[in-house]
């Protein structure tokens, strides 16, 4: 059990030090499935809820914020219980999102959305099946509750890149 | 219920009278014959046993709860419309909005839809043959708009007289709303054709369909109808539960109706804005385990070849007609030649109100009466008529126990 | 369920707990602590089985069929309202109007009664505690009459503040619609007081008793109001099913709302007329199973004493509010003198959503959010609050489990 | 069992050849109570409903009927789904009642009403208690629901004999 901590703890350590990747600025050739895929190995270390938890809740205080300015109704996202403020910028052909909300969770749940799309090309984006939520256990934060809000994450995002890329919204 | 190998093969209609309890009970001692489901159907097993893990398993409020049970009943809720959608081949789930019932459904858009589209001076079409649930919520809205009715008129067999509603059409008509299926006469009215005029002077079309989604498809895209509505209790799901759906452009610029929670997007006592499709229309909290046993209904229907289901029940109508016509006296109302199996008649000489208790006392259950249409009984100059309605469940032995009791209570009575 | 030399002897409330078949379920692992009965009531074996045996045994359409099943659906279906009757210890049984539940049965009043007598200029008067049921009905009634609504302030512990109430009396008020009992801050309203306060002027009130019925007893004449509304949900009965109670001469007086079925007496193109109380206002099917199912929870209700409801409630809710007050930097809000068993709270750096989700885990089920009541949230500057509300199933191991889970969550997130 | 039969063919014949006492202008003495005795004692000797019905039939057939014009809407019981027209009229401080319906059973089961009330007095009408229907076994008619109009037809029948008596009726 030892080492499970071990490789556990060092998980948690790589968020803390800042080595989590938090968009694939650099790394353009990761695909949205290795990433998922990733992110599920990671998730494989827990053998509790408690552990998962702890890590989303670490993930969401590590979130980069959004600026104050983008912090207005025109940029919630509505059917979240908590409130979610997203903004999708445009970079060449790839699109990155920046994100807060005032309930960590969510914040940790939406870090690892971004993680997972953002530095993508809108088609990629709009095509990914995002089966990690499933796959780590979180499938009760797609339902189709208003006050759980991930499905409507994984819409906005979407539909923001859809957006953007037919020059609806200003681009960065 | 199949065998795994069986799995892709329908089940027979013939072996749905055992999943339905209440149909081996005994009434005054005799085994009971049921013969009153265009009133009310009676509920399959999976339907009741449904409602039962509901309650002892599932049950919470849902939409805005994080549990797990209000997760799982919200998911169990909103599967349910998704069936629903896909049951009458709706184009989005958010068309489909739970209401109490077929009557409900009617009032909704008599006073949404009528109170923000409907203008004085303009004509609504009905039918002699529809139910007071069809009739009285848009006379209601007629007279707050000074609106006025117009009345298809019906042949002798019980059909709606095309012509004449061909005639009615103008730029005048502002909603036509029938019945897809005659409660009283068992007429099946040929909606999609009727849609088809309308659409040629741009008149939404209401189809009251409580008496279809047992006994045949429903398409309500392929009807090419506005509206559509119906009862989960006819189509052996629980009672207070039935479905409105409506196009989407049309509940879009319809406003709410009913005010509360679940239908708010925001409130302040300075403004109050509304809730997306269908939340909308469902304010307060919805009959939750209606609408997720309405859906058990659904699978239920689904087991079986719906074709099969017209194809039986056809038969079972020509065999009860045929019975039925050998007993002196007896004069069958509605003769249409697209008829579901209701069979409407009276005998001479006996009031229905006799033959009901009568066939009562022998574990006969029909309807008597007026069935919620007074003025097709006005208009055929009966105050009623006995009424025998037929469902999957139904067999020729009903039929011939029917007829028995009728040959036994005529004696009584004449 | 009593030894019959019990028989006059009431069953005592910590012994409820078993006749709940969910409270003894699990979720995630651990067994199931229930404390969101504000929101919907779990439903005892008594209520669940009625419904099961109604469907297997005794369903049938209610009021115009003479044969036995029909008969027997409708003398259960109106024993029901009878019971209703005595529960709220109405005057007479014609006055219980069964509808979806509380949320229809404001839109009822203030669309049909508000339809008919209120006058532009006119005030409706709320309070800052109100759900959004009894909100939003009387917004959308006031901008179509051209009314204004006035809003009761609430003072720090979030009671009326009765001396505003006062001065907001004139003869300019044509309704006062207020809960009985808060579902966010627990606020027991002094409904005998308001309506004293009311006759004064000949406004009439209508109080929202969803969360009333099931916490202490409800005698509507005592009360002295002219509508009391209520949801089957909420006191251990069936989904899809509540009460208007109104007094007789408004009931009478008031138009009927919805057009359908059961709610006629006659009905032709040319003149329909209305049948009378209560039916006038129920078109088209019940939810039959719905309404006697809601006497059998009334039924389960009158096992116990009420008055011994109320006191193991204090006790319980007494119990909850030291415990929870010992959690570092958790804050109640509500501390109304006279309060009932639910509580709302925050702690410190944690946003309520987070704390159900993780209690949830644990296999807590609170509620988190703004509880239907964003004018009351917006009050008070808060987004939304958790909020534990208990029923005579709770105990003190609920408590404890929910203390402790507040403990283990406060430390994960802060 | 034959002398069953001749007992159950004798009430049958007493109704036939009219000697079936119709109210009690003759007999005054009985009072409601013992009225309902006799028919349950009548009663008795059906077992089944069958025979039960045949009799209740018989009795429809042979009530005197109300005059064409008192066959108006006005004299229409209310709540049934047959229709029944009932006329009261007081003779001196007796009450005395005709009725028809359209329905035979309906007729017979009135034609039992008339026989137990008319020819009372207003307040022994008025405190009757009508045991003998739940006792004969025709509670079923007594039932709540709007298509079986016994105890609507009770109903009528004591209001029409308040109203009689506080002049809002004419007398005949
Ligand atoms: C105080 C109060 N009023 C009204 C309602 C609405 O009740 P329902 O949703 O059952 O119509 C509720 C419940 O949510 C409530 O708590
Ligand atoms: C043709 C038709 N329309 C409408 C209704 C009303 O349905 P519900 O009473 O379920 O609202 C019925 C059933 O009584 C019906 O047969």
């Amino acid at each position: 059990m030892r080492c499970c901590l071990d490789e556990r703890k060092d998980v948690i350590r790589r968020i803390l030090v800042g080595t989590f990747k938090w968009s694939n600025k650099d790394k353009f050739m990761e695909t949205i499935e290795q990433i998922q895929d990733e992110i599920i190995e990671d998730f494989s270390l827990f053998d509790d809820w408690m552990q998962k938890y702890e890590y989303i809740i670490e993930l969401g205080k590590s979130l980069p914020l959004i600026e104050e300015e983008y912090k207005k109704d025109e940029f919630l996202i509505r059917g979240c219980q908590s409130r979610v403020w997203m903004r999708a910028e445009r970079k060449g052909d790839r699109m990155f999102f920046k994100a807060d909300s005032d309930a960590i969770i969510t914040k940790g749940l939406i870090a690892l959305l971004i993680k997972v799309l953002s530095g993508h090309t809108a088609q990629d984006i709009a095509q990914a099946d995002l089966y990690f939520i499933d796959r780590i256990g979180l499938r009760e934060h797609l339902s189709l509750t208003r006050s759980n809000g991930l499905a409507s994450m994984v819409q906005q995002m979407k539909r923001s890149t859809t957006l953007v890329y037919s020059g609806k919204q200003e681009e960065n | 219920m199949d065998a795994p190998i069986h799995n892709l093969k329908k089940r027979l209609v013939r072996e749905a009278r055992t999943d339905f309890p209440i149909l081996h009970t005994t009434v005054n001692g005799r085994d009971l014959v049921f013969l009153d489901s265009a009133a009310s159907s009676q509920k399959p097993r999976a339907v009741i046993d449904c409602i039962n893990t509901y309650y002892r398993e599932q049950n919470a409020n849902v939409h805005r709860g994080v549990y797990s049970l209000s997760q799982t009943a919200t998911q169990l809720f909103e599967d349910s419309r998704e069936k629903v959608k896909d049951f009458i081949s709706a184009k989005h789930s958010r068309e489909v909005i739970f209401v109490r019932g077929a009557t409900e459904g009617i009032n909704l858009v008599a006073q949404s839809f009528g109170g923000k589209f409907f203008k004085p001076g303009g004509e609504i079409i009905l039918s002699q043959l529809e139910h007071h649930s069809n009739i009285v919520p848009w006379q209601m809205i007629a007279e707050e708009k000074g609106m006025k009715i117009r009345v298809v008129p019906i042949n002798s067999k019980g059909e709606l007289m095309m012509d004449a509603l061909e005639d009615m059409l103008s730029e005048k008509v502002q909603m036509i709303a029938l019945n897809h299926i005659s409660n009283a006469l068992g007429t099946i009215n040929p909606v999609k054709e009727i849609s088809a005029l309308a659409r040629r002077y741009d008149i939404p079309v209401l189809i009251d369909g409580a008496q279809a989604t047992s006994h045949g498809e429903v398409n309500v895209q392929e009807l090419g109808v506005d509206f559509y509505v119906f009862s989960g209790h006819k189509m052996f799901g629980p009672t207070g539960i039935g479905v409105l759906w409506g196009k989407e452009k049309w509940l879009e610029a319809m406003p709410p109706w009913q005010g509360g929670g679940e239908m708010i997007e925001t409130v302040s006592f300075e403004k109050t804005t509304f809730n997306e499709l269908p939340f909308k229309f469902e304010a307060g909290t919805p009959n939750i385990a209606g609408s997720i046993a309405l859906g058990a209904a659904i699978d239920y229907i689904g087991q079986f070849d719906m074709l099969e289901i017209v194809k039986y029940e056809r038969e079972l109508l020509k065999y009860a007609t045929e019975k039925l016509k050998e007993i002196p006296g007896l004069r069958i109302y509605g003769e249409a030649a697209e008829k579901a199996s209701v069979i409407s008649f009276l005998i001479e000489n006996t009031h229905p109100y006799d033959l009901g208790i009568l066939l009562d006392k022998m574990g006969i259950a029909v309807r008597t009466g007026h069935h919620c249409t007074q003025p097709l009984m006005d208009f055929l100059g009966i105050p009623g008529t006995v009424r025998a309605s037929m469902a999957l469940y139904n067999d020729q032995n009903d039929i011939d126990r029917l007829v028995d009791g009728l040959v036994k209570a005529r004696q009584m009575l004449t």
